[in-house]
């Protein structure tokens, strides 16, 4: 259960609106069932009132949308963001991606997404309501006649339940109080790979990657991959693919997808959240991030607009790369 | 695709001895593109490069494959030949099966294999290859000297020499620099002024070399051949062109109090001033903060005593703006502040000094008129103790210091010692040291005689506390090779003092793009063959802004700076190398992670406007790379995301077609 | 490891010195005010940590001597902190077995008025393990 | 009618896989169901919906067309076509039996796709009435019977029994096989079980989602409406839609250079791209919302015209819980559809 | 015998300034190395992009290893401290993904450096002997 309500937001959104202070609002609009929440512009109370929401589903993140949306809306556009949206948020200032002044940014606290697969995991298909209740969800199925409880902390999403930051790095505006940068686990996962032997790594990623089906969601959600031509539609770039045609071509997607948005990715989750066969792609992301916290000390992308990030940096004296292996195998 | 002509080169038996020749040149006839393919004893021979010429005009080709030596030998020869054949040089790649086939494999078999295969990647990538022709950009025949001191004044009077004009920005208010606050120099003993005066005036007197004293520079703009730069004149509020430097204002001027920076306020000067006789320009300098009349309006003194009406008390800032084609940084050093070292009682003290204040304490037109008397009494010191390493050689986490040597201190200091002992004999003089380093010419028998012939104490060992007590400093070191702890009552304590980069070197290499180190000193393009230029093109350095240097050093250095500007200066074009970076902007989203690889700074942002596909339009913002400065390192291509930054001459698609084709 | 090679480690381990910095200037001896009552001297001490020789150190008087002012310490131009050495050889004499260099009975002989009891108390905390 | 008591399932599949492959739906650590090859020991999954469709049996993400050998300046061509070798599919759901029927008319008229008919040749269906429905079914809307499903076979899951009907030759051929394991039986059983389906489909929150509104000759009414613009306003233009939908059919077609040769093959491509059906001349559809709309009205106005009113969805529902924004044809048909979806 | 019929495929990217002239240098001292390394020449080390690297081993390379003048002594100054980053945090991925190790590397080769330019590709040649052929990274279309 969040601890900000759907009124508050629109009761913000709905004052900024009338002092013209935003022109328009980027929020969650609802869907057919509680928990299928799609981004949507509002321009006005009655549509906020209309189709507004906000609960445990909200987790789409929407910085990425700036950069088309400021240019679609005249005057400003009125955001929230979540503390780890804010990161995104800075990330792409940092790359001159929208315009600053075309937005007005309100930080929301977040209690962490519940990610609906995990949900019917536990209470099966057919879900008909859900009503959100202090730190339950209660689900209705077609199947059962008495709603199942479920603590909502039970079915986060691991980017929730990994959370790296409950604050927030950019606003104009923050609603409710400022919560603190967490020391999260959000590495473990990343250690008992890298402690596995490379046969067991390589299976692992094998059986993963094998699922892809190169529907580029994880690159087009991605707050990171702005290119305006991402070399992979590119016929003239040499990489050209549009299907995963063998495992070569799984590979060389994803390495050279987390190869470009290293140092850049603020670990936001999206990839992973969207991937319609469930692939770990956070993995990938966050072994860069880990080992780049290794070798040139602890960085967070979007902890600050203008942050130079570690592949674009050098000391005199980094880690040659003969000796990045060994490193994993003893930490493992 | 290309019309590609294939030429193997035997050289004499070099390849043909472990390459078939003959079976390369055939094999290579039948590889896309490949329209003429031979094989000749001497490629490089006249009859080689005729045989080339020849084949271009008879088979029009429109590229060439020579599969003969390194490119590193022969590529520009080949490309003069095909060039003369009329076509583009960059049409034309090299196979390299001698020194990476021929010489390194023993047996036929393998060396002609990987002949063919070398081959076949040339050929796949010159099948790729476009006509280049180097970008060229006019040289502005001006320079800069940043900094007018010892270093910039030989630089300008080297470049002036050579008849290019050369402008020097000095912030205070007359050059000369440190070395104009010196007394003596090592290791020949003359007096600084001596034979640094005599070039401030070649300066002044020198028509093709302007001096803008009390001045910064502002704003630099531009690249190499072709420099913008903003110069702020500090308003002085004397008018420079009509002053006669007689010095009549400052006689009069009523404001006596002022502490004298030229002999580091040991002692005073007016408001209105001339920071020493020999100044240059010799012109009087208002000092705002002191002067009573620009502070509140009373006064007035030295415009009515002033024959030459050179007095302006509303004059400006001015800004001046000018082009050149190459700049040269001499920005010189300071002495560190001796704030965090109370151990030596530095800030309790007037008679705990830094060597420069020694300088001007000996100096016949300092303080005391060269008499060597302490500054709290004008007493006579009768013990005097040198420290060495104050502030050098410390360790990086320290923090007080610098860890680096200051290399001139060892022989400034020896030259103290013995010139104290010279003249008054009567005076104890100990030196505590580290390590004595001496290297250079006669510098090692200078400080002998120091220690043999005028018994300067020279103590191996640092002074750990000094104490003033009464009229006396109470000094605690230790001699180490006694392994004793000495303590000595001294009526003098000198403090050689680390120096460091001046504080405008590190806001001025942002202007220029220039790179520095941790230390803020200069960094030269290459540590070993190219030390006086910096790595952004134009840029050169002179003088301790590059790293500790004495006067010997300080001067041949500038010396060199002047001959790159003028090797640069002498050119009327700069035509660049074309095989630069290059953005494509459709595809370039202005991220800006190749303007922070780019060691040069050739990458600016445009704000571009462009067809939307919904047939709006779009403002956005795009790398553009200045050919003029961009040196082709290929940085900039791997850190685009999107591939938007290519290579002319290595593109992705070049290099992934000679990777395909080896791989084959 | 042998018991000489083993006893540097430790000391530097606890000390967390690393002795080579030393650029032996003496500035630490220089500035030392128990210089004089000191058999081995700041620099001295460093020295002989870095080439080994502990033991000499160990059965010295100059580990009590120390006042750990930490003036050398402060003065160090190579942050090689002498004090933190004697330190750590101290700790490493007087937790041997019985090699308390004071005892909770030694104490009542040597209270005086005009010594301050904290400058007691620190003593017997530096001195016993 | 035939029948065989689920603990012996398993024999079944060993019978089937003894004379051709044999997919089936088998859960994977994910959660999420998957088809795989059976062999000994695979388990049948409890969940009928798999992320992928079936249509991947028949129509492939990617397959080689032809190949081209190149040494030196030469070229020879070389045909991949080859005849498929025979395969089951086991656990069709009713939705994706009826995709086929919309891929057919795509693959199977004029010109005849020989790849993909050469797969629909040799291949068996055996679908499987669904016991569990999901609240993104909307299968009925497209007048498909969950409970009647028209495979090669079709069967029916009680919680101990499983039912066999044949429909065609093909599935006589496959049920015979099995005669050993199964027995004969009347229908009571199965009839109580589409009862209780049917009871379900009813509860389904989507059961009044109908397709009034749409169909072939409505191009005008829809194709200018403003309403595009809200709809796609979000889309990222990704292609996870087109490629878990089982009527999906798009595909490009592409060389690649393998540096000794060149193999000509096709993958599904999806029209959310920028780079979808792009020509000469360029892309025909420039912005997201045209590529939006071109989806959306392929399944609901063009496809129907072209094919006697039938709709290029099943509402199977993958798209609705696959969508990274949650963006799906039901809200595209309520928000078009107006008055008759509300 | 096997191994020793297995021939590998290695390819090198040099950088003009240093370690292709060192590759020249090990020719002009006929310092012999396996004719399996076929060099690739490159402005800097720092013009080596990841995608070329998997691009070699989708083609069939067995092992890929890039040349660069020492660090400090890059031609453009700081090209090789930006190869160390770039290099360090792929290799680490492809190991990450089960990818063998010993068959990418980054040598830094002077153009004075023949000798180490002949005994670093003996040395990589033979590791990569050892490991075999590539099957992680191999894409089967390119095979013949």
């Amino acid at each position: 259960m969040q601890k900000i309500t759907r009124e508050q937001l629109i009761e913000k959104a709905v004052s900024l609106l009338a002092d013209g202070t935003v022109s328009c609002v980027l929020g969650w609009s609802k869907g057919e069932f509680d928990y299928d929440v799609t981004p949507a512009l509002f321009n006005n109370e009655e549509e906020l009132k209309a189709n507004f929401v906000f609960n445990d589903f909200c987790g789409v993140n929407f910085s990425k949308y700036l950069i088309s949306k400021t240019n679609k809306c005249d005057g400003k556009i009125l955001v929230f963001l979540k503390p780890c949206d804010t990161y995104s948020f800075n990330q792409l200032l940092t790359e001159h991606r929208f315009d600053r002044e075309k937005v007005y940014a309100v930080g929301i606290p977040c209690e962490g997404m519940a990610d609906i697969a995990k949900v019917k995991q536990i209470c099966g298909d057919g879900i008909s309501s859900i009503a959100f209740d202090g730190e339950k969800m209660a689900v209705t199925t077609l199947y059962d006649d008495a709603p199942v409880m479920i603590s909502t902390a039970d079915v986060l999403a691991e980017r929730c339940v990994n959370c790296k930051s409950k604050k927030h790095v950019a606003f104009d505006e923050l609603m409710g109080d400022e919560g603190e940068v967490i020391d999260s686990n959000r590495f473990d996962e990343v250690e008992k790979l890298e402690a596995m032997t490379p046969d067991e790594r390589f299976a692992f990623w094998q059986n993963e990657l094998s699922r892809c089906i190169r529907c580029n969601a994880c690159r087009d959600v991605c707050p990171a991959c702005t290119c305006e031509k991402c070399v992979f539609d590119n016929p003239n770039s040499g990489v050209e693919n549009k299907s995963p045609a063998n495992s070569f071509e799984e590979k060389m997607f994803h390495i050279i997808r987390a190869f470009h948005v290293a140092g850049r990715c603020t670990d936001c989750g999206e990839c992973s959240r969207v991937c319609p066969q469930n692939i770990p792609l956070h993995l990938l992301n966050r072994k860069f991030i880990k080992d780049m916290n290794e070798f040139y000390g602890e960085y967070q992308a979007g902890a600050e607009v203008g942050l130079r990030a570690p592949l674009v940096d050098y000391t005199l004296t980094d880690i040659e790369p003969g000796e990045v292996f060994d490193r994993g195998d003893s930490d493992a | 695709m290309q019309r590609v002509g294939v030429f193997v080169c035997w050289c004499g038996s070099n390849i043909a001895g472990t390459v078939d020749v003959e079976a390369v040149s055939e094999a290579l006839k039948s590889e896309p593109g490949v329209v003429f393919s031979t094989n000749y004893q001497y490629m490089c021979s006249q009859a080689g490069q005729d045989m080339i010429k020849d084949a271009v005009k008879e088979h029009n080709l429109t590229g060439i494959v020579v599969c003969s030596c390194s490119p590193r030998m022969h590529e520009a020869t080949f490309r003069k030949t095909a060039a003369a054949a009329g076509l583009n040089p960059y049409m034309v790649e090299i196979a390299n099966i001698r020194e990476q086939c021929s010489w390194v494999h023993k047996d036929m078999l393998t060396g002609t294999e990987k002949a063919i295969i070398l081959g076949k990647a040339a050929i796949a990538k010159v099948n790729l290859n476009a006509p280049l022709t180097p970008g060229e950009s006019p040289v502005t025949k001006r320079a800069l000297v940043i900094g007018g001191g010892i270093a910039g004044i030989q630089t300008a009077l080297d470049i002036a020499d050579a008849g290019f004009p050369v402008d020097i920005v000095e912030k205070k208010p007359t050059i000369g620099g440190k070395m104009a606050q010196l007394d003596k120099t090592f290791p020949t003993l003359d007096c600084a002024a001596c034979i640094l005066t005599p070039k401030m005036v070649d300066v002044a007197q020198n028509e093709k070399i302007r001096i803008f004293s009390y001045s910064e520079v502002s704003e630099i703009k531009g690249f190499v051949g072709n420099f913008d730069v903003t110069i702020k004149k500090n308003a002085r509020f004397v008018k420079e062109d009509v002053c006669t430097g007689c010095g009549a204002c400052v006689e009069k001027c009523p404001m006596k109090k002022v502490p004298n920076e030229f002999n580091l306020g040991m002692d005073n000067r007016r408001a209105i001033y001339i920071p020493f006789a020999q100044a240059v320009p010799k012109v009087a300098t208002i000092d705002p903060n002191a002067c009573n009349m620009l502070k509140n309006g009373k006064c007035g003194l030295c415009a009515r005593v002033c024959t030459a009406g050179a007095i302006d008390y509303t004059q400006k800032d001015e800004y001046i703006e000018e082009k050149y084609g190459a700049i040269v940084v001499a920005t010189g050093f300071n002495p560190i502040s001796m704030d965090k070292f109370d151990e030596f009682a530095y800030n309790q003290s007037k008679d705990v000094i830094t060597s420069l204040e020694f300088e001007r304490l000996t100096n016949a037109a300092g303080p005391t008129a060269g008499k060597l008397l302490r500054p709290s009494d004008g007493k006579h010191p009768h013990t005097i103790v040198f420290v060495q390493c104050v502030g050098s050689r410390c360790d990086a986490c320290a923090e007080k210091g610098k860890e680096y040597c200051s290399k001139i201190c060892c022989m400034y200091t020896a030259k103290h010692a013995m010139l104290t002992r010279d003249k008054y004999p009567d005076t104890e003089v100990y030196v505590f040291y580290i390590d004595v380093r001496t290297p250079g010419k006669n510098f090692d028998e200078f400080y002998r005689r120091a220690v043999e012939e005028y018994g300067v104490k020279y103590i191996k060992g640092m002074v750990g506390k000094v104490t003033p007590e009464g009229d006396v400093l109470k000094v605690q070191a230790s001699d180490l090779i006694a392994n004793k702890q000495l303590h000595i009552d001294a009526d003098l304590v000198v403090l050689a003092a680390a120096i460091e980069p001046d504080k405008s070197a590190r806001p001025l290499a942002t202007m220029l793009t220039a790179s520095m180190d941790t230390n803020d000193f200069f960094t030269e393009a290459h540590p070993k063959l190219r030390p006086v230029e910096s790595p952004t093109a134009g840029v050169f350095l002179s003088g301790a802004c590059q790293g500790p240097k004495d006067i010997p050093e300080t001067v041949s250095q500038a010396g060199a700076a002047a001959s790159k500007v003028i090797g640069l200066l002498a050119k009327d074009k700069l035509t660049g190398n074309p095989c630069v970076a290059h953005s494509n902007e459709l595809m370039c989203n202005g991220c800006s992670s190749c303007e922070r690889v780019c060691p040069y700074g050739a990458i600016t942002y445009i704000d571009k406007e462009f067809r939307m596909p919904d047939r709006t339009t779009k403002i956005r913002r795009v790398a553009s790379v200045n050919p003029a400065v961009c040196q082709g390192c290929g940085a900039c291509t791997v850190t685009c995301p999107s591939g938007a930054m290519d290579l002319n001459g290595f593109a992705n698609l070049q290099i992934m077609a000679e990777v395909d084709a080896i791989c084959k | 490891m042998d018991n000489k090679e083993y006893l540097r480690e430790e000391i530097i381990r606890r000390s967390g010195v690393n002795p080579s910095k030393c650029m032996r200037c003496g500035k630490c001896s220089a500035t030392c005010p128990a210089y004089d009552e000191m058999e081995y001297h700041p620099h001295q001490f460093v020295n002989m940590v870095e080439s080994g020789d502990i033991e000499p150190l160990l059965n010295s008087e100059s580990l009590y001597k120390c006042l750990s002012c930490f003036a050398c310490i402060d003065r160090c131009p190579r942050n090689v902190e002498p004090a933190k050495l004697v330190e750590a050889v101290r700790l490493t004499a007087i937790r041997k077995q019985g090699a308390n260099r004071m005892t909770a009975d030694d104490v009542p002989p040597i209270i005086d008025e005009d010594v301050p009891p904290q400058l007691l108390v620190s003593a017997f905390r530096k001195y016993t393990k | 009618m035939r029948k065989c008591s689920l603990d012996k399932i398993n024999l079944v599949f060993a019978e089937i896989a003894k004379s051709s492959a044999l997919y089936l739906p088998v859960d994977q650590n994910d959660g999420s169901a998957a088809y795989k090859k059976w062999e000994e020991g695979t388990v049948w999954s409890n969940a009928l919906n798999t992320v992928r469709s079936p249509k991947d049996f028949f129509f492939p993400q990617t397959e080689d067309l032809m190949k081209f050998k190149t040494s030196g300046k030469n070229i020879e061509i070389i045909d991949t076509r080859s005849e498929a070798e025979d395969f089951v599919v086991f656990g069709v759901r009713a939705c994706d039996v009826k995709s086929f029927d919309i891929l057919d008319r795509v693959f199977l008229s004029e010109h005849v796709d020989s790849f993909y008919g050469s797969r629909r040749e040799h291949g068996v269906i055996v679908s499987v009435a669904c016991t569990r429905p999901s609240e993104t079914c909307f299968c009925k809307t497209f007048g498909i019977d969950p409970s009647e499903s028209a495979g090669d076979i079709s069967a029916w899951k009680t919680e101990t029994e499983i039912f066999f009907k044949a429909n065609t030759q093909k599935g006589e051929e496959l049920l015979n096989k099995l005669s050993s394991l199964t027995e004969e039986c009347d229908e009571t059983v199965v009839n109580e079980q589409k009862a209780k389906i049917n009871a379900v489909m009813n509860k389904l929150p989507l059961k009044d989602l109908n397709t009034e509104a749409f169909g072939g000759g409505k191009t005008n009414e829809f194709f200018n409406s403003p309403l595009w613009d809200e709809l796609s306003q979000t889309c990222l233009g990704c292609g996870t839609c087109t490629f878990v939908c089982p009527t999906c059919q798009c595909y490009d077609i592409k060389d690649f250079n393998t540096g000794n040769g060149v193999i000509r093959f096709r993958c599904w491509d999806s029209c959310m791209y920028s780079e979808f059906t792009k020509m000469a001349h360029g892309n025909n559809r420039l912005t997201q919302k045209e590529r939006f709309r071109q989806r959306f009205m392929h399944k609901l106005v063009y496809y129907p015209e072209n094919n006697d009113g039938l709709f290029s969805c099943v509402g199977c529902g993958r798209c609705i819980s696959k969508c990274p924004i949650s963006m799906n044809i039901v809200k595209v048909m309520k928000k078009m559809g107006g008055a008759v979806n509300e | 015998m096997q191994v020793n019929e297995y021939k590998p495929l290695i390819v090198a990217f040099c950088c003009n300034w240093c370690s292709y002239a060192g590759a020249d240098l090990a020719g002009n001292n006929r310092l012999n190395y396996p004719a399996e390394v076929k060099i690739i020449r490159v402005p800097c080390s720092c013009r080596v992009n990841p995608m070329f690297v998997l691009r070699a081993f989708q083609r069939g390379a067995d092992g890929v290893i890039i040349c660069g003048c020492h660090p400090g002594d890059c031609h453009y100054t700081s090209g090789n401290y930006y190869t160390r980053r770039r290099m360090a945090a792929l290799f680490s991925m492809l190991d990450y993904l089960g990818i063998e190790k010993e068959r990418t590397r980054v040598e830094w080769v002077s153009a004075a450096e023949g000798a180490k330019f002949a005994a670093t590709m003996n040395d990589f040649v033979e590791k990569v002997t050892a490991l075999g052929e590539n099957k992680r990274l191999e894409d089967l279309r390119c095979k013949k």
